[in-house]
């Protein structure tokens, strides 16, 4: 059953990751939307995971908040779709790729060979429930948690000078 | 009132904050409201202070706080070193801080009138406070550190007051802008404060502290060697004669003149310049028991006092004369507090600064009447225009040239009672030459002012007025003091046998005199000092004598931390001639007071000889020749120092500054020339293509991780 | 049968009744949205297909089946299809956590009335929501007509926007519940109604501003910015026609429900009476249901009122709104809710 | 390949690959910020499954951290995008090579 849905799920996001990535896509709003979807199906994961909570702040947020926001920005200009890569700098298209690929392989081989728990334990009561995280987030993540707020305070005003046509 | 005595240096500083950030904003009239303000509240908070310390009973008339540790310094040679950011307020300091913040808070009055056409009163009047905030520090600091800060901040205060009107010149002979007037300040003082804190860190290292109580009571416990205290005495000394401008160095003082006349008065003349006798006396622990540090503060000051004040007799420029007066009457302090009568000398030092800032607001209002002009060779008959100021500049004219019954005549014929008493024969007589000059150009100086016929322009004299009401009540005020100020140091014999001397019983507790010995000693006049060699053996029977009238309060009063069993020996010493020595000293002592005020006396009559009619004194001038243009020229000692020190060090500055300019210099351009060659061979990595740059960082991080994975 | 077969049966059941249930409303709507615009407007409205024209809304349904389904030649295809389709999804997704009934026994078992009974229901109900805009977002976008992107536009903007003070203001009740167990918070409100979140619970302020944010969220008037005909012809769905856009249509009408039901569930006291009555068991039960179909009617009711009473707003008034009052707002009202809370005067 | 800690490790790793892949390879500004958002994902899901593994909540609150890092940077991000798109008119990151020598 959880495999099952771990196959579906991993199907789903690499899928739409690849869209995203891809360069034989160049419609960026279909791209856009696609990650939207990567998006939606990690939450799925999360939600495999029992990590109810995070699930849910990954559906709100990403594809709630930040996605509609990239569609917007995207609708707004109106940008066309993206131009073929230039020839200049081949290496960009064979080196990028192979790092890319032997960056996955390596933290593959590691995982494997790191030979980790292939199962998952039982996990313990009321995990990932919004109380638990909510317990761990104010008494000892409590600065942290500060500072991120603060550091979307700041987001929040750069983004607003840097947006804005006059002030 | 006595545990808020942390709040008096702050008081001011509420004053600095309000005018210094909205000063801009603020009325003239609201900036000034606040400033006196804040220091009004200073002086109501010190007063309450001083009742309550004066309820106290006499033994522990000493109150201190600690508003937390300042400086931990760790342990040095093994005991544990601490410096708190302490107050105290005694007796002494007491007394200075009445001085300070009363003659303070009518000079702040009275700047609200004389700064009325000034631009930027905020700047002016946030300097004023932060300098009334800097020597109530100074004032009511319990460790030497703390009192260094307050030494310190009154120096900055100083130099900026001095240069307030930065923009314009100053002194035609030697060519000074007033910014270079505050500088040259500033830099006399620094080489002061320099020696100031070599000595006090000498004490520290000897001591292990810096609270002046415990000093006293080290220092009496005698652990260190006589000639340790006398060169740490030499040192702090030194560091005084720059702040209270003493031989040899005084060249500042006079320049501090640029500043605007109220500063003059409360900086130069009232408080700042005379920290330094404050000092030696806060000190006298130290300095009672280093006897030949004591002979020179007390030559030195005796010089001076003789020195400044013939400089006094050709200065022509008006806060001039009352500048080389300053001086020498700083000289009479430092003497009297060399012959171990430091009470003299603080009794001298508060009557000084009644009737000297006094003449300073006097001089301020005549130049304020008259727009600015400073020369006197330009004024004259004011007295008919400015009867208040006449009438106030003439009492302190009097009161400084030691007429009885004013302030000086007091204060004057104490120190040069102490100086004879306790054999320092030539300081006396010093001091007695001075106190004629001093008379003779204070005078001269009246006349000329207030006095004959009015040389400047028809048009000035149109416009000459009397200062507001803001001006002449402080100038009322001080009047009044420098009148009955003296009173409370009326010495015995003219109170006939009464013993009244206010001032010694209220100082006694705080100071150690020489020899440690019995403290209302200085009763009659530094024979405090005598009754110390009573208890030596080799002493002069009437200073026991009187000496020991005092014994037993002292016995009752026991404040003193150190000389107890001393005391008990100078009791001793004294018993047997106490009764001849008693009217004999009497005697003696009212043949000197005559002598001085027939002193005085001559002075005046002398100047005003010379100067009613016209013409005489250029006469006497041309006949003087040498002298008159060594006189007119200050002795050439600016000269002197500018061809001795400020150009050699000039022409060490230029070749420095060459080696600085070709060697650093040539060695920092290497280095940048070599990192522009490198960033020539780097920046070919710089495409300015975004991907190009994420590629090498992937694949520095691919490589990280193999390295990570495999290894 | 096995628990799991009669869980999979049961969820199947509740589904089937649930979106059966949703849809007969969406339907009855239309004809009450319709009745009572005709009635503010001293007009009839339909009344001649069937009694007082109640099978109105059946003919426009075939009428809708029967029309030809047009899709623009620029018409980016496979979103253009899938736009209805996003937008209905998540509005169906959302009423899942809205408890509508209290457990109920059958069989021997015990059954709550709502269909999944999530940890974090009331998230999950905010992400569904928030999924909501992608259906608009690609209808305006695909059609590739201005007045589509400006409308896919306007709705992406306010939905982010008026998110936030949906959000807030429903932190306000979850201080007070202590859970986002939308059960849990109904069952904390039962009694009599004035332990009902909005009054009980202090959140007088909160649910008005849920409300109002709600309006916006489901693009009804007086923020019907989206589909402003006066401006965009019909905005992101201009371009639809036959049941795509019925499809839209009745996600509107959808999402207008689930918003009842939740301001429902969440400040007046879900499916609760209001007042204790002495009963228990299935006469209870339906009488509960029925309180809950009652309240979110009555709130339907006042969706129909204020469209047809309130003039729609500029777009910078609208964002204004947003931003600068219910945001504010919704902010105060948690500091408060947070304050009572930690002083034990309320939850 | 069963559902475990392996297989989500590895398919996290898949993810960040990919997310890497469209840094190097997208021109579009915005597909770059999108790209970095699947990096950002891809270790989020590595920390969920890492949290899950010890059964510990920290992991999860990284992830909470880092879904707000993304959100300030998306909206950080995407101001520069839109300044960048008013002054060059397109957000093709190729047409940005100003900064060089």
């Amino acid at each position: 059953m959880q495999t099952l849905a771990f196959f579906v799920l991993t199907v789903l996001a690499v899928g739409s990751a690849a869209v995203v990535v891809g360069p034989w896509v160049k419609n960026q709003v279909l791209c856009a939307l696609a990650l939207a979807f990567n998006l939606v199906s990690l939450a799925g994961f999360f939600f495999l995971l029992d990590a109810q909570f995070i699930a849910f702040l990954q559906v709100i947020v990403y594809a709630g908040a930040i996605m509609v926001l990239i569609l917007f920005v995207l609708m707004l200009l109106n940008v066309q779709d993206e131009r073929r890569l230039a020839a200049a700098r081949p290496f960009q298209r064979w080196l990028g790729p192979a790092a890319a690929v032997a960056f996955a392989l390596i933290v593959v081989a590691a995982v494997r060979s790191g030979g980790g728990a292939l199962r998952y334990p039982q996990p313990s009561a009321g995990y990932g429930t919004v109380r638990a995280l909510g317990l761990e987030l104010f008494t000892r993540f409590f600065y942290p948690f500060e500072a991120i707020s603060l550091l979307l305070v700041v987001a929040m005003i750069g983004a607003v000078l840097l947006a804005k046509r006059r002030l | 009132m006595l545990r808020l005595i942390g709040l008096i240096p702050l008081l001011p500083v509420a004053g600095v904050v309000i005018n210094g950030l909205f000063g801009r904003r603020l009325s003239r009239r609201a900036v000034g409201l606040v400033a006196c303000a804040a220091v009004g509240a200073a002086l109501a908070l010190s007063i309450g202070a001083v009742v309550q310390l004066a309820a106290l009973p006499e033994g522990e008339r000493s109150f201190e706080v600690s508003l937390g540790s300042w400086l931990p310094l760790g342990s040095i040679d093994g005991r544990e070193v601490g410096i708190d950011w302490g107050f105290a307020l005694d007796p002494l300091s007491a007394l200075l801080l009445l001085v300070v913040t009363g003659v303070g808070f009518l000079i702040h009055v009275y700047s609200v009138g004389y700064m009325a056409h000034e631009p930027d009163v905020a700047r002016f009047f946030v300097y004023m406070n932060l300098f009334m905030a800097m020597m109530c520090t100074l004032v009511l600091a319990s460790n030497l550190a703390v009192l260094f800060v307050g030494w310190e901040g009154v120096g900055l205060c100083s130099y900026l007051l001095i240069g307030f009107f930065y923009d314009r010149p100053f002194d035609e002979r030697t060519g000074l802008s007033c910014a270079d007037a505050g500088r040259k300040a500033f830099i006399v003082n620094r080489i002061g404060d320099l020696a100031f804190l070599i000595g006090m860190l000498y004490l520290l290292l000897e001591f292990g502290t810096l609270h002046i109580g415990e000093l006293g009571r080290a220092i009496g416990a005698g652990h260190a060697s006589e000639a340790f205290l006398t060169g740490a005495g030499l040192l702090l000394f030194f560091g005084a004669c720059g702040k209270s401008a003493q031989i040899p160095l005084y060249v500042w003082l006079p320049d501090a003149m640029a500043g605007p006349t109220p500063v003059s008065a409360l900086i130069h003349a009232a408080t700042m310049v005379t920290a330094g006798v404050y000092m030696v006396c806060r000190m006298s622990a130290l300095y009672s028991a280093a006897p030949e540090a004591l002979a020179v503060v007390a030559s030195v000051g005796a010089l001076t006092a003789l020195y400044a004040a013939t400089m006094g007799l050709t200065a022509t420029d008006i806060k001039k004369v009352l500048a080389y007066s300053t001086v020498s009457q700083l000289g009479y302090m430092f003497a009297a507090a060399g012959v171990g009568a430091y009470t003299a000398a603080m009794f001298h030092l508060m009557t000084h600064a009644f009737f000297k800032a006094l003449l300073f607001l006097g001089a301020g209002s005549v130049i304020h009447a008259l727009h600015g002009e400073q020369d006197i060779e330009r004024m004259g008959g004011l007295r008919s225009k400015l009867p208040r100021t006449f009438w106030t500049f003439g009492t302190a004219t009097l009161a400084i040239a030691g007429i009885f019954p004013l302030a000086g005549f007091f204060s004057k014929d104490e120190i040069l009672w102490s100086a004879w008493s306790t054999g320092h024969r030539a300081v006396w007589g010093l001091l007695l030459l001075a106190a004629i000059v001093t008379a003779f150009y204070m005078t001269r100086l009246a006349w000329l002012v207030f006095c004959g016929e009015f040389r400047g322009s028809a048009a000035t004299w149109g416009r000459v007025h009397e200062s507001p009401a803001s001006m002449t009540v402080p100038l009322a005020l001080l009047a009044l003091l420098s009148i009955g100020g003296g009173w409370i140091g009326i010495p015995k014999v003219l109170a006939a046998g009464a013993d009244i001397n206010v001032v010694h019983h209220w100082l006694a507790p705080a100071i150690t005199p020489v020899g440690g010995a019995a403290v209302h000693g200085a009763a009659q006049g530094g024979s405090a000092g005598s009754a110390g060699r009573g208890e030596h053996g080799a002493g002069d029977e009437f200073g026991a004598g009187t000496g020991f009238d005092e014994e037993g309060e002292f016995g009752s009063g026991g404040a003193s931390g150190t000389g107890g069993e001393r005391g008990a020996a100078g009791e001793f010493g004294a018993e047997g001639a106490h009764a001849v020595g008693a009217e004999h000293g009497a005697a003696e002592e009212l043949a000197l007071i005559a002598l001085a005020l027939v002193a005085a006396v001559a002075g005046i009559l002398l100047a005003l000889a010379i100067y009613r009619r016209a013409g005489v004194a250029q006469r006497l001038a041309r006949q003087s020749g040498p002298v008159y243009t060594l006189l007119r020229n200050l002795y050439w000692v600016d000269e002197l120092y500018d061809a001795a020190i400020v150009q050699p060090f000039y022409r060490i500055s230029r070749i420095s500054g060459a080696f600085d300019r070709w060697v650093v210099d040539g060695l920092v351009n290497a280095a940048g020339v070599g990192a522009e060659i490198t960033g020539h061979v780097v920046k070919l990595f710089q495409t300015g293509f975004v991907r190009n740059y994420a590629l090498m960082f992937l694949l520095g991080a691919v490589a990280i991780l193999y390295y990570l994975a495999t290894v | 049968m096995s628990d799991l077969t009669f869980d999979l049966i049961g969820s199947a059941t509740k589904i089937l009744v649930v979106v059966n249930g949703l849809m007969a409303t969406v339907a009855g709507m239309t004809w009450v949205e319709r009745r009572l615009s005709g009635v503010m407007q001293f007009r009839w409205g339909p009344n001649r297909v069937g009694w007082f024209g109640l099978l109105q809304p059946i003919a426009d349904g075939i009428k809708f089946a029967w029309k030809e389904d047009v899709t623009p030649a620029e018409a980016y295809k496979p979103l253009h299809t899938l736009a209805p389709a996003l937008a209905m999804i998540p509005a169906l997704c959302a009423f899942a956590v809205v408890p509508f009934g209290p457990p109920i026994e059958l069989f021997g078992r015990a059954i709550d009335l709502v269909i999944v009974d999530l940890d974090g229901g009331i998230l999950f109900a905010l992400a569904a929501s928030s999924l909501g805009v992608y259906g608009i977002v690609c209808a305006g976008w695909s059609s590739r007509s201005k007045y589509a992107l400006i409308g896919g536009l306007r709705s992406s903007a306010q939905m982010v926007s008026y998110e936030l003070a949906l959000a807030l203001s429903l932190i306000g009740v979850l201080l007070v519940s202590g859970t986002l167990r939308p059960t849990e918070i109904v069952e904390r409100q039962a009694g009599w109604f004035w332990n009902w979140n909005v009054f009980g619970g202090w959140q007088l302020l909160g649910f008005l501003i849920f409300v109002v944010a709600g309006y916006a969220e489901t693009n009804r008037l007086p923020f019907d910015m989206p589909e402003a005909e006066s401006e965009l012809v019909a905005g992101y769905h201009t371009e639809y026609s036959s049941m795509k856009f019925s499809m839209f249509f009745m996600a509107e009408y959808v999402n207008m429900i689930t918003a009842s039901g939740l301001a429902v569930t969440l400040f007046l006291g879900g499916y609760q009476l209001g007042v204790p009555l002495p009963l228990d068991g299935w006469p209870l039960a339906l009488l509960q249901v029925g309180a809950f179909a009652a309240k979110v009617g009555l709130f339907l009711v006042l969706f129909v009122w204020v469209r047809w009473t309130l003039p729609r707003f500029r777009y910078d008034q609208l964002m204004n709104l947003g931003w600068k009052r219910l945001f504010p707002l919704a902010l105060a009202n948690l500091m408060l809710t947070a304050g009572l809370v930690a002083f034990d005067v309320i939850g | 390949m069963a559902f475990g800690p392996q297989s989500v490790l590895a398919v996290s790793a898949v993810l960040f690959a990919l997310g890497v892949l469209g840094v190097l390879l997208r021109r579009g500004a915005i597909l770059i910020l999108m790209s970095v958002e699947i990096m950002l994902n891809a270790a989020n899901l590595a920390f969920v499954s890492f949290a899950r593994q010890h059964d510990h909540a920290e992991g999860q609150i990284y992830v909470f951290f880092v879904i707000t890092l993304a959100a300030a940077e998306a909206a950080v991000g995407l101001a520069i995008v839109i300044a960048l798109f008013r002054l060059r008119g397109s957000t093709d990151v190729d047409e940005l090579s100003l900064l060089k020598w």
